[in-house]
């Protein structure tokens, strides 16, 4: 380019985690004499105000055509920094970040003058790869103002009910026969000691009857393409056997199925029918065929449910049925699971010892007891209840590293409620820390010790066994500085909060990350929390972090929000640092489209050369790399920029 | 001003320094000590078991000669009776039955109903005659007199039965400044001195006793201030001991407050008997000048 | 015909903290107006504050700055600092909000922040930016980012303005000098004695209160001393930040020597129901941790000890730092702290560690409190204007804390932030974002009936 | 050798008899240690008072009844005035030591006292020391 370049520098010290290493007077002083750079300066933080105000002024009075930042990452204030040029009538796009933070001053705590002339080799190869960057123009996509919501439990039921009172549509899919979640199964919230069911009955009705909430239940997210404001969705809709506008949900089906299966929703501990209706508060409230027991998609015969339907509802004939639907954006709250059975080992498998989500079905009143507390071997009253904190939790040798969150409130919970139901009873706890950290927890654990005839041991539990009708449970008191031993008829294990398994493969469909543990990630831990890092999906719920009830409707509702910002423009901005082919040189051969994990790209059939659709492609540059011509590249991360990088930073 | 005074078997005994030097301050501020007739063992250490009502039968006892001398009001001046006496009373305040059940133990007496205000001798300083009347009382100014204020527990603990604030009390301090004492920052104001562990583990004893007085050593102090003869014997009386276990002890004088508040409003030395103070208090106070030398 | 009232398409949000801060700018950027008052100079509330945040380690300038300048240029959002919301009337859809603006005796369409005045100005007052460890001058901007960074003037201490009050004969004593040194040196002619207080009336149709929390005083815990070095959680935040009066390098108030012990105190005040508050201030347990693993990498051969009762590190990575602090050598001590005192150039901290059952006493350099979260001054007056519930701390009370944690007990007026209850920054800015959504939700209606809400 | 815990065992009289005679709610007691913390007299204890507290919650009475810690307290309260749940700890000391003394399990034997003991003690000492650790 003969353009002659008049280029400003611009070093932030960034309090210390800049200036604490490097000697950003040298950087500055060295940079002035850069060929082709123009002015030069520092100051302590650049994206502050007075910050932005220097580099104004720069642009203006030297009349620059490009400016390179060295700071921080590009991550953090790539945009703040373009927007400044854009509003001086500078491309942003001649705005470079020189990446002189995380990827010098921070590894280099300890050597100020590698730093220094690493931060300087840096800035200089950003100068001349900015010397060759094209201005370049956003190009613009519509907007489809309609969210795919996946998951209904109270996170995906709180962000679509949000986003439909803003007016716009909602297309929420459950995997499961009804909506609700978790939060169905629980005898009581805390602190409030309410039932969650009912505290949930209005939202659930809502979804089911709101004109803008279009419901799939029974049904997974096959397979989603295109990108924010367009995205296409193919749903699979498990068939149910059932004709909904038939059915009057009398349940005489249920009476004449004569397959037993363990009840999910009573967590295994009661028995349902191969067709079913979980609960009394099911919504939507009719049955449905469990193809995978029933009898008749087994190569048997029975068509009893069929003989017994008064309304004809029963077809068996139904098949799972596919769906596209449009979307503009998605949240994704599919939910949580505990850590399966059988984890940590040193816990054996036992009736009598159960999880928490089981204890719960236990104390509800929709419960397979009825709300009696009665333990699973022989339906004797537990006298001696023994509830673990911790398990899995904070054990990054036997299960997962982190805290689970939500334990420490719902066994000082189970404690109370048992007490109540049995007041005879003796409940313990054993744990490491009480974690009663939010509003109201900590007056209601301290309620809980006051309760009498709950017991809290601080320490963790070793080992467990059956010993006759009772269960031997070895621990500690960390306090008293003795191992103790209690014979228990029943234990509660509280048992990690994980992702659902289904969460990594979801991730992998969204095409966003997840974290070691398969929880999803979001885009920033503190200022980003509900957006995932690609644009237009957003977080809510258990699926991003284990998470109580009132933190996963706020999660849910922030994720609204963003969705109803998002909807409030008329049309979107997409990134033009995209690849392009250049067609004198494109052989056709279509090593780029196999490499497009965007289906971003295709050969055209007349002119045989490869075309890079603008809206999908994201600027990967996976094309770029396997094209055996060269013919597709980056716009402004050319080949020959990369080139000039390398010369100065080997230079 | 008269005031009925109960005064405790200790101050009959042992403490005769303390009760000598308080009366004849107060009658040089114009307050009258009367002691009540016919009393009896304060009770010392209120009995805390919640059954334990016999104990309290003594303190309330005493409350009642107050009353029947036609007085609302007691002043103490050992820290210790102060507590027990005052606690007795709130006790039969506070809780009806109690109250019903010692006052039937003791039916040939007036029923006693919480009709005596029970004081320590420093309220009645501060809020009866005032820090401004002492002052303008103050004949000999005890200049060049650097002491560390020592309450113990008695006085502030429980909260109910605190002359003063609970974790940093300021009377003593103000009272000393009044009379031209330096008071130096004392942390361990209100720790406790090991009390009647004496009698069963004087080994204990001497390492409170050590713990407190060390840390006066090493704030400068010349002497310890203080207002309960449990404090003064247990921080007094084994000094040598302490001394002979740890190397860098070299004593320190125990004096009550009353003590030099006497002398400061010009009651002569003889009759405040610092010859009975533990740890030289004479020695010192011919050292600053204060007393004169003995010929 | 119907009876029905237009929604006022136009929010408030008290108090420009993170939470506020963040909701301003969701619901501007749903294309909707918004007005943020803020009581000091500047906003960003105690997030500026802080020296790193975690579990990351983030400079908070650096993720925090950003979005503060955002709101100052944002063109659906109309900032107003140093004023107070004084009535508030109407309903929901239609409020009318009265704010005061606070007479700031300079002319922020003149002052360009360029620091003259502050740098020249000879009253020195402790800087409520920097926790009282540093002063500021009386015209002053509370901090270098501070947004608008332009300069107020502090009536209470600006000379000049004693000088006035003393001609006017409304002080009694000496005559303050006749200064104004400010006004000769501003270059850009911006200080203005005759402005005043100003009361500006505004229509709204949403409410978000924001408001934010203070630490309990220190004095409230009497057997902990008053001390220099006795110092509360964000003074440390102060004397650790780079951009703080020792520029990140620690020192300790008293002698401005180098801390090689340093006590942290977790509970002081809060689960104490005998004497503070019984309510857990969930974010000390972090920021303790936090605090001392930053001394650690300021002081390396200094030693940090943490006094705790249980360790409540519940966030997303917040367990596995607070590990990570334990395995960088900070001294972890089970047990309440009875007492605090000085003892020559030590700070004596008699505590105990339950776990091996022994007293401890540990002399200390510095001490950190990790002092009880309440709600920030001022709040339950507000919430009394406002016409919404709060809870015996002082804490705003939401309509229902499981199912409708950012409602408040009032129609249209919602919460976020630590002014609802003890919270980090993650989950204010998640309430911020929530408290967003509901007006949003609210906005995409044009009228309400008797029946409810019209969309349109 | 391992602990064994029950309601039986939590339950006991002599539990009950402490809260009885003491009036305090020891479920109460959290475990924040402050009264070990604030003790003038733990240095020579056994069990430190949050350690007694805890054996009572645990109903351990052996370990209660054998430890010197209820004959060190001297009831200063410092415990009481700072406990951050409003337990008189003191109060529960003065229960241990009722409910030995009750045993007729004097602390210290009066007749046993040297005579120059007796003599240089003041009488406050000897009658408070009596009151508290003889029945």
């Amino acid at each position: 380019m003969a353009r002659q370049e008049r280029i400003g520098v611009f070093v932030c010290h960034c309090g210390n985690n800049i200036a604490g290493t490097v000697d950003v007077k040298r950087v500055v002083e060295e940079l002035s004499h850069y060929p082709g750079v123009v002015h030069a300066e520092d100051y302590m933080y650049m994206c502050s105000d007075p910050g932005q105000e220097l580099m104004r002024k720069a642009i203006k009075e030297k009349a620059l055509t490009g400016v390179v930042n060295a700071n921080c990452s590009p991550t953090l204030h790539q945009r703040t920094f373009r927007r400044v040029a854009e509003a001086e009538g500078l491309n942003p796009y001649r705005v470079e970040i020189a990446n002189i933070r995380e990827q010098c001053s921070w590894p280099h705590a300890n050597d100020k003058e590698t730093a220094t002339r690493k931060a300087i080799a840096i800035i200089k190869a950003t100068v001349e790869k900015l010397r060759l960057n094209m201005a370049l123009t956003p190009t613009v996509t519509p907007l489809t103002k309609r969210a795919l919501v996946i998951g209904a439990g109270i996170a995906g039921i709180q962000a679509a009910l949000d986003i439909v009172n803003g007016g716009y549509e909602v297309v929420l899919v459950e995997k499961d026969i009804s909506i609700g979640g978790h939060a169905m199964q629980l005898a009581g919230t805390f602190p409030s000691l309410e039932r969650p069911d009912s505290l949930m009955a209005a939202k659930l009705a809502e979804v089911a009857s709101h004109p803008l909430i279009k419901l799939y239940t029974c049904s997974e997210v096959e397979e989603v393409s295109g990108y924010v404001g367009n995205f296409e969705v193919k749903i699979r809709q498990k068939a149910g056997h059932i004709d909904k506008e038939r059915c009057n949900a009398c349940g005489l089906c249920l009476e004449k199925c004569p397959v037993l299966v363990p009840s999910e929703y009573d967590c295994g501990l009661s028995q349902r029918k191969a067709i079913r209706i979980p609960s009394s508060n099911t919504v939507p409230f009719h049955p449905v065929i469990d193809a995978e027991h029933c009898l008749h998609f087994n190569g048997g015969q029975c068509e009893a449910c069929r003989e017994a339907c008064p309304e004809g509802a029963i077809d068996f004939s139904g098949e799972d049925v596919l769906t596209e639907e449009k979307v503009g954006v998605i949240v994704a709250a599919p939910g949580y699971d505990l850590l399966p059975a059988g984890q940590p080992e040193a816990y054996p498998e036992d009736l009598d010892i159960i999880d928490g989500l089981q204890f719960e079905r236990i104390l509800s009143a929709t419960g397979p007891t009825n709300g009696e507390i009665r333990r699973p071997s022989d339906g004797k009253v537990p006298r001696e209840v023994v509830f673990i904190s911790c398990v899995g939790s904070r054990d990054p040798e036997h299960g997962v590293p982190y805290c689970s969150r939500v334990c420490c409130m719902y066994i000082a919970k189970q404690a109370l409620l048992y007490r109540r139901a049995v007041p005879e009873g003796q409940a313990y706890i054993f744990y490491m820390d009480i974690r009663s950290d939010a509003k109201g927890f900590e007056e209601f654990v301290q309620g809980v010790m006051d309760e009498g005839g709950i017991l809290y041991l601080r320490g963790e539990v070793s080992r467990m066994f059956r010993d006759g009708d009772k269960i031997k449970v070895w621990g500690v008191d960390t306090l008293i500085g003795r191992n103790v031993e209690i014979s228990a008829d029943l234990v509660v294990l509280a048992r990690a909060m994980v992702p659902r398994p289904t969460t990594r493969e979801l991730a992998r469909k969204l095409n966003i990350a997840s974290d070691e543990h398969g929880f999803l990630t979001e885009a920033h831990i503190k200022l980003r929390p509900v957006e995932s890092l690609t644009s237009g999906i957003y977080l809510a719920g258990t699926a991003q972090w284990p998470r109580d009830l009132p933190d996963t409707v706020a999660s849910a509702e922030a994720a609204a929000s963003k969705v109803l910002s998002l909807f409030s423009r008329e049309e979107l901005l997409h990134e033009p640092t995209i690849a392009c082919v250049d067609e004198e040189v494109c052989s056709g051969c279509g090593l780029c489209v196999a490499n497009c994990a965007y289906k971003a790209i295709e050969v055209d059939k007349r002119s045989n050369v490869a075309r890079v659709n603008e809206a999908l492609c994201e600027g990967c540059g996976a094309c770029a790399m396997i094209c055996p011509s060269n013919a597709v590249q980056l716009k402004n991360s050319t080949p020959r920029q990369f080139f000039e990088i390398i010369n100065v930073a080997t230079g | 001003m008269d005031l009925s005074y109960y005064p405790g078997c200790t101050l009959k005994t042992k403490a005769l320094n303390f009760e000598a030097s308080a009366i004849a301050a107060m009658s040089v501020l114009g307050v009258n000590l009367i002691e009540i007739p016919r009393w009896n063992c304060c009770g010392t250490v209120h009995s805390m078991a919640d059954d334990d009502l016999a104990h309290h039968i003594a303190p309330v006892r005493n409350l009642v000669r107050v009353a029947e001398q036609g007085s609302n009001r007691v002043v103490t001046l050992c820290s210790f009776c102060y507590n027990t006496l005052k606690r007795a009373d709130l006790l039969m305040r506070n809780s009806p039955e109690k109250r019903n059940t010692i006052n039937s133990f003791m039916d040939d007496e007036i029923d006693y109903n919480g009709q005596v205000e029970v004081v320590h001798l420093l309220e009645v300083l501060r809020d009866d005659v005032g820090w401004e009347a002492i002052a303008r009382q103050v004949k000999v100014p005890l200049e060049g007199l650097k002491v560390v204020p020592y309450y113990g527990c008695t006085l502030t603990r429980p909260q109910e039965a605190a002359i003063d604030s609970v974790e940093n009390p300021t009377v003593i301090q103000e009272l000393m400044k009044v009379l031209g004492v330096t008071v130096l920052d004392f942390p361990l104001a209100t720790e406790c001195c090991g009390s009647f562990e004496i009698v069963s583990d004087p080994g204990a004893v001497i390492e409170r006793a050590y713990a407190i007085l060390g840390m006066a050593q090493r704030k400068g102090a010349d002497a310890v201030v203080l207002s309960c003869p449990l404090c003064a014997h247990n921080l007094g009386q084994k000094q040598a001991e302490i001394a002979d276990k740890y190397s860098d002890f070299t004593g320190m004088p125990i004096v009550y407050f009353t003590q030099l508040l006497a002398l400061a409003v010009g009651v002569s030395p003889e009759v405040c008997r610092f010859d009975l103070n533990f740890g030289g208090v004479e020695a010192l106070l011919r050292d600053r000048g204060l007393i004169p030398e003995r010929v | 015909m119907r009876l029905s009232v237009g929604v006022v398409k136009k929010a408030l949000v008290i108090g420009g903290g993170v939470a506020g801060i963040q909701a301003a700018l969701d619901i501007a950027d749903g294309g909707y107006q918004v007005i943020v008052v803020e009581k000091t100079p500047s906003i960003g509330g105690h997030m500026a504050q802080y020296a790193e945040v975690f579990p990351t380690l983030d400079c908070p300038q650096c993720i925090l700055t950003p979005k503060m300048v955002d709101v100052g240029q944002h063109p659906n959002i109309r900032l107003l600092t140093y004023a107070e919301v004084q009535r508030v009337s109407g309903e929901v859809g239609n409020f009318e909000v009265e704010i005061l603006q606070k007479a700031r005796k300079v002319d922020h369409t003149k002052c360009t922040g360029c620091g003259t005045c502050w740098q020249k100005c000879p009253e020195k007052v402790p800087s409520e930016y920097d926790a009282g460890v540093a002063d500021r001058a009386a015209i002053y901007i509370p901090f270098a980012q501070a947004v608008p960074a332009k300069a107020v003037i502090d009536t209470e201490h600006c000379r000049y303005i004693k000088y006035l009050e003393f001609m006017e004969g409304e002080k009694e004593g000496k005559k303050p000098p006749q200064c104004r040194i400010c006004e000769r040196l501003c270059p850009a002619g911006a200080i203005d004695w005759e402005q005043e207080d100003e009361t500006i009336t505004e229509q709204v149709g949403a409410i978000v209160v924001a408001t934010g929390f203070d630490l309990m005083p220190i004095k409230r815990l009497p057997e902990y001393a008053e001390d220099p070095d006795v110092v509360d959680g964000i003074q440390f935040e102060r004397m650790l930040c780079p951009g703080g009066p020792t520029a990140g390098v620690v020192r300790r108030p008293s002698d401005k020597r180098t801390p090689k012990e340093v006590v942290f105190v977790s509970c002081a005040g809060s689960r104490d129901p005998e004497h503070g508050v019984p309510h857990c201030s969930r974010v000390c347990c972090m920021y303790l941790a936090k605090q001392a693993m930053l001394y650690k990498h300021a002081v390396p051969d200094g030693q940090a000890h943490i006094f705790y009762i249980d360790t409540r590190t519940t966030g997303k990575g917040y367990e596995e730092f607070l590990q990570r602090t334990m395995a960088e050598g900070t001294v972890y001590l089970r047990g309440k702290v009875s007492r605090i005192y000085r003892d020559g150039d030590k700070i004596k901290v008699m505590g105990v560690d339950t776990l091996s059952g022994k007293q401890v006493e540990v002399s200390a350099d510095l001490v950190v409190l990790g002092m009880a979260m309440l709600p920030s001054v001022g709040t339950k007056d507000l919430a009394a204007r406002l016409g919404i519930a709060t809870d015996e701390q002082g804490f705003l009370t939401e309509n229902h804390i499981k199912i409708d944690p950012l409602e408040s007990t009032r129609p249209g007026i919602y919460l976020a932030g630590a002014a609802q209850g003890p919270k980090d920054i993650p989950d204010s800015v998640a309430q911020g974002s929530g408290a967003a959504s509901k007006v949003l939700g609210l906005f995409a209606h044009s009228e309400m009936t008797p029946e409810g809400l019209v969309v349109g | 050798m391992r602990l064994e815990i029950s309601s039986g065992r939590l339950r006991n009289e002599f539990v009950a008899k402490i809260a009885e005679l003491s009036g305090q709610d020891i479920n109460l007691c959290y475990q924040c240690g402050k009264c070990s913390a604030g003790c003038p007299m733990s240095f020579a204890m056994d069990l430190l008072p949050n350690q007694i507290i805890r054996c009572v919650q645990l109903g351990l009475t052996d370990d209660v009844a054998k430890s010197r810690t209820p004959w060190l307290c001297a009831s200063c309260l410092v415990c009481t005035v700072r406990c951050p749940k409003g337990i008189d700890i003191a109060c529960v000391m003065e229960a241990l030591r009722q409910i030995a003394l009750r045993r007729r399990e004097d602390f210290v034997d009066p007749a046993g006292l040297e005579r120059d003991t007796v003599a240089e003690l003041p009488a406050i000492a000897l009658v408070s020391g009596f009151r508290k650790l003889t029945g």
